[in-house]
């Protein structure tokens, strides 16, 4: 079964005519870095200064999620490309309308020794097959030229366990929990980054587009004031945001670190997605490639 | 009454000294951050006093709230699969197929029919706890020696008397009995139940604490099931005075 | 008014109980039924109510309904949980009986029995023979037609037997009810029973019709002497 | 026995039969892709047929070593608390706080002590299933007739005569209960024992189908777990004829 | 070899049963225990085994362990999963007898009371009497030096009663046993008894000490003027 694919030629052109309608957006979010700038956006009345309503639904596990995506019980998520390709295979209809800020880290133990990248060849590294974590980890194999053996842990605090404990010898985080473990030891040997490996992404539910595409477009005007306000302050200024949305303090102190600023809201680029659309397939993950037109649509983003 | 509540306080101490006690073996024992002193996490605790209890409210109505309809469902159903061993052949291989489920796999069901809220985590709590009130009232019932129901049927009982005056004062151990079962599970899995979509509860102080590597929040969290287990099952242990 | 047994067969397992068996229970009687232990007695009861059902043969009942048979059994039965009134109140509860009217019906019965002392205690505090009479009592609660005592006065001493003897005797002229008593007592056989019956042989034999005075028996020569043929004849068979 | 073979067929039919009615009406109901058709979800077992049969294999195995030790552990423990009320005074405090905790928040503490292979894993089932059955023993064993203690202490049994004449026997239909409870809360933690390190397990198949958003497998090995505990409680039914 | 009670008092809540009462019962002889239904019987027995303990004074054992004193309680409780002939073998289990004589025992036992039929029998299947004599018999399995029986023919026939009686005369005489007998039979109470005891005022009181021949009693006029006699006396009291 393939998803349709002229709704998302005809949505754009209505968009500019109809008011925001200030009904709610159900918009659900992981504790990391990515929903940091949807956080403050609500906290700090962007959303509302746009007309718009946002819920924020948190969830501690993509299942969770994901299972909420495909109860039609959330409007709009951060996931990643393969996610959406597989909610798509799924018959769950939803358009990439950008990406999201993101930072993965490969982290080795505390106990291997491993300083490099290269050291992984043939160790055990900790993560969840299919996803984000491990395409991000095979491009780092396949750029250095090893391979290294899987090992499923799909539960996070135990993941984190197994790390530091030794374990496994490598893991693949995303912030703020890569900083915290580098704190307790464990040792970064990539970023995602610094690498230019990106495959997270915000959709919505189709329905959603089409009916109501001006609340999109005013999701975003807000989103990127969020950017700008994170720019713009010290993280310190809204950690208690942050804490309050169960976000631990190693997060404020790693986005202080940051010297680059923080970008709008962008496509996501075509190659990577392509790219990672193929490696999806190969994992049997999907079994059709989806075009970059199939699944995206970037209209909704402010020039 | 001061009798009671003096032996509550007694057994309330006891069951904190020796968790302590097992505590701060394992922390001695662990030597990791993975489980934090008890003097630290009770520091946390005092800090987050006022948000713990908010927590603690909204896990013990979450709670509340299914064990009710628990009981209220599965106690009638459990007397009628023992009195019409009919019913029972019919029901009891569903029941069977049914009760080892991880119900935590329906989410997705709970989610589609019923949304985030608070209704489907209750519902989801009722689920898992409504099949073991079932089961255990069931065999509770069948227990009931046969010269009991001869006295019932002696007197041309209705089935409803039956109940009232055989049935549910002769079970009456067995409804505690499935009612501590059923709380244990019932705290247990608040952690899933409260992993999604929700500001307050236990099960979602303790996840989100572990996520971030707050091992003395999570901890706390953890005392905080501990303490209202152990309150929830002393107050059953008082009911027993009034079986028989 | 009667309870009529039909060319009745019960089995258990292997072992024949009743074969081929007729009798005819009839209203305002006392029956007393004799019978060596094993053979039988406790389980013609059970078939009387309908508790127990035959391989073949009918038990009908002539203007007489199935509420309106109350046994009290052998092993005096008393549920664990009850005081001693609450177990005389269960039958008149179960019967829907005004809260007045159960209230004083169980005064009555404890009073008439001798429990009052004992109205709030439960089975486990009371004596082999105390529970006996709360079992008794509480088959008098309601207004059976037919009572059925299975060995009712096998735990109490003389004194307390002879009362509860002519208690019985009293209740059945009061309200014309039709008692049928299971004993191993050949005098309180003799004694209550207007009807006696032996129950062997997969038969009910009527074996005495007791005629002499009715009162003061106790004190009758005549009494004693009908005693004595009753237990040889018992014997005999 | 060629009896109880047919009512055990009889009732499995009866199980998959109403098992598939609830399935077919909630996938009607829901009409959500999280919700698989019975037919696909048929399809994909026996697709994967013989890694089916490894993982039920290796799940099997995890749960009867954990319900072995449990009991094992569990029974005697639970006869020593209703035979003697100080113990028991002593340890319920410390049994009611650890009861309702959520073991799986200990995973890292039995990865840390036992790494993370089957051992731990085991270890997991067992802490869930032990306390289940030693408070269903203990309160089952409390309900036995004084009058029966009499009879022992008449006879001048020892306290082992005790338990074997007397307690055992007596407590039977209780250990039978305990171990329904157990097995159903057993099968439904293995989706959280087998979720880290393994590669066979019906938790492990469940969790990573799940992650997979592969739903036809993800039910397959639910109803994998609901045919293994069905079987499980049916061979615990049969038991019951050993019981008075 | 004797159990002593000395000065023994007890209390159910405010019921005084036993006041300042003294008795000893010595060895190899046959008591019979006449009293009033709730008077303290069935409560000396447990006071005699320890079951219960007294609020003051002493139950003191000469030359005989606890563990040769047994009860055949009032109820004839028998555990319900046991069969009649694992509920015989039990006792000697528990002694730690040999697999053959326990085997040889049991059989015996089952032969002595006529229970042969119903050795693979559980309780709920026995008649009322039937389980009584089960209940007698496990009582005889192990040798007691003092065998306390609570109203043990209370459910039996004429028949079946004087069959049991001379069973238990048989067994006290070649064990050289002492036995206790609760009974509300006063005919009983004659026969079994060398010494009658009533259970009344709080206190023991030997009322009797029957000097008759022994053989062929039940034949004797002798024996019934005694009966009618003690009839009398225990009336009186
Ligand atoms: N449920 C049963 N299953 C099999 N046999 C039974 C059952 N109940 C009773 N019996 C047998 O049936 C016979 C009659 O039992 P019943 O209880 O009617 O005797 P009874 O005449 O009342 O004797 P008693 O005077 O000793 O009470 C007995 O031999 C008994 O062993
Ligand atoms: N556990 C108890 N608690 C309070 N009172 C009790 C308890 N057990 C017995 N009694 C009372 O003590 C008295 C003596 O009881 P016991 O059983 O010794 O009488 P008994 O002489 O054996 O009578 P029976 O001939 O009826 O068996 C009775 O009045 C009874 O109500
Ligand atoms: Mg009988
Ligand atoms: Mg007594």
């Amino acid at each position: 079964a393939c998803g349709t694919q002229e709704s998302n030629e005809a949505t754009p052109a209505a968009k500019d005519e109809d008011k925001v309608t200030g009904e709610t957006i159900k918009f659900g979010v992981l504790p990391a870095e990515s929903a940091i700038p949807i956080i403050l956006a609500n906290e700090k009345g962007f959303f509302e200064e746009e007309g718009t309503k946002v819920d924020i639904e948190s969830f501690s596990s993509p299942n969770d999620r994901n299972v909420a995506i495909q109860s039609k019980a959330l409007d709009g998520t951060i996931s990643d490309v393969m996610t959406e390709a597989t909610f798509k295979q799924n018959e769950t209809d939803m358009t990439i309308t950008s990406g999201i800020l993101e930072d993965f880290k490969v982290l080795a133990s505390p106990q291997s020794g491993i300083t490099e990248m290269k050291g992984l060849a043939d160790k055990k590294v900790t993560l969840v097959p299919n996803f984000i974590l491990e395409y991000i980890m095979d491009v780092f194999a396949e750029e250095q030229g090893f391979t290294y053996e899987v090992v499923d842990i799909p539960s996070f605090a135990t993941r984190s366990e197994a790390l530091l404990k030794g374990e496994v010898d490598a893991a693949v985080y995303t912030e703020p929990q890569a900083s915290m473990l580098a704190e307790q030891g464990a040792v970064i040997l990539g970023s995602s980054k610094t690498s230019g490996i990106n495959g997270g992404t915000i959709q919505f539910m189709d329905s959603i587009l089409e009916e109501r595409p001006q609340d999109i477009q005013a999701f975003y005007t807000a989103y990127n004031k969020a950017i700008d306000y994170m720019n713009q302050h010290e993280a310190s200024e809204y950690a208690d945001i942050l804490s309050e949305y169960q976000f631990p303090d190693a997060m404020s102190t790693y986005l202080d670190t940051q010297e680059e600023n923080y970008p709008h809201a962008q496509a996501v680029d075509q190659d990577q997605f392509n790219e990672i659309i193929e490696w999806t397939k190969n994992k049997e993950q999907i079994n059709q490639v989806y075009s970059y037109d199939e699944l995206t649509d970037f209209s909704y983003l402010e020039e | 009454m001061k009798r009671v509540q003096s032996n509550f306080f007694r057994s309330l101490f006891l069951g904190i000294l020796s968790y302590l006690a097992v505590w701060i073996l394992l922390y001695v024992l662990s030597n990791n951050h993975a489980i934090p002193s008890p003097i630290v996490t009770g520091i946390k605790m005092w800090d987050i006093k006022e948000l713990l209890g908010l927590h603690i409210i909204a896990s013990s109505l979450r709670i509340f709230i299914a064990l009710l309809l628990a009981v209220l469902v599965g106690l009638p159903i459990g007397i009628l699969l023992s009195m019409f061993p009919k019913s029972d052949r019919l029901l009891s291989p569903l029941l069977y197929f049914l009760y080892p489920l991880p119900k935590v796999a329906f989410l997705p069901i709970f989610m589609l029919f019923w949304g985030l809220g608070n209704f489907s985590k209750i519902l989801l709590l009722f689920s898992i706890i409504v099949l073991q009130v079932i089961i255990l009232v069931r065999d509770g019932a069948k227990t009931i020696p046969e010269n009991y129901q001869r006295i019932m049927t002696n007197f041309q009982a209705s089935i409803w008397q039956q109940i009232r005056y055989l049935i549910l004062p002769a079970i009456f151990p067995n409804i505690l009995a499935s009612l501590r079962v059923s709380i244990g599970i019932a705290l247990a899995s608040l952690f899933f139940a409260e992993n999604y979509a929700t500001d307050y509860g236990l099960g979602y102080l303790i996840l989100s604490a572990w996520t971030k590597m707050d091992y003395p929040e999570m901890f706390a969290g953890i005392f905080c099931i501990a303490l209202l287990g152990f309150i929830l099952f002393r107050v059953i242990d008082s009911l027993e005075r009034f079986s028989y | 008014m009667s309870i009529i047994i039909k060319n009745l067969n019960f089995i258990y397992e292997k072992n024949q109980i009743f074969q081929n068996t007729d009798f005819q229970f009839d209203d305002n009687k006392i029956y007393t039924l004799l019978g060596p232990s094993g053979i039988g007695k406790s389980t013609l009861f059970d078939l009387l109510t309908g508790f127990k059902k035959p391989q073949s043969g009918t038990v009908d009942y002539q203007n007489v309904q199935r509420s309106e048979i109350l046994t009290v059994f052998q092993n005096n039965q008393i549920f664990p949980w009850l005081t001693v009134s609450e177990a005389l109140a269960l039958p008149l509860k179960i019967n829907k009986v005004s809260k007045g009217q159960t209230g004083s019906r169980v005064k009555r019965l404890l009073k008439q029995f001798g429990l009052e002392a004992l109205a709030h205690k439960r089975p486990h505090a009371l004596s082999g023979g105390q529970l006996q009479r709360v079992a008794i009592a509480q088959g008098l609660t309601l207004d059976p037609k037919f009572l059925l005592l299975d060995e009712p006065t096998s735990s109490l001493d003389q004194e307390a037997k002879e009362e509860i003897q002519d208690r019985l005797i009293e209740e059945q002229h009061t309200r014309k009810s039709t008692m049928i008593i299971i004993t191993h007592d050949i005098e309180e056989a003799a004694y209550l029973g207007q009807e006696i019956i032996l129950v062997t042989n997969q038969r009910l034999q009527k074996i005495a019709n007791p005629t002499f005075n009715k009162n003061n028996r106790r004190q009758a020569l005549e009494f004693y002497e009908f005693c004595i043929q009753l237990r040889k004849q018992v014997r005999q068979l």
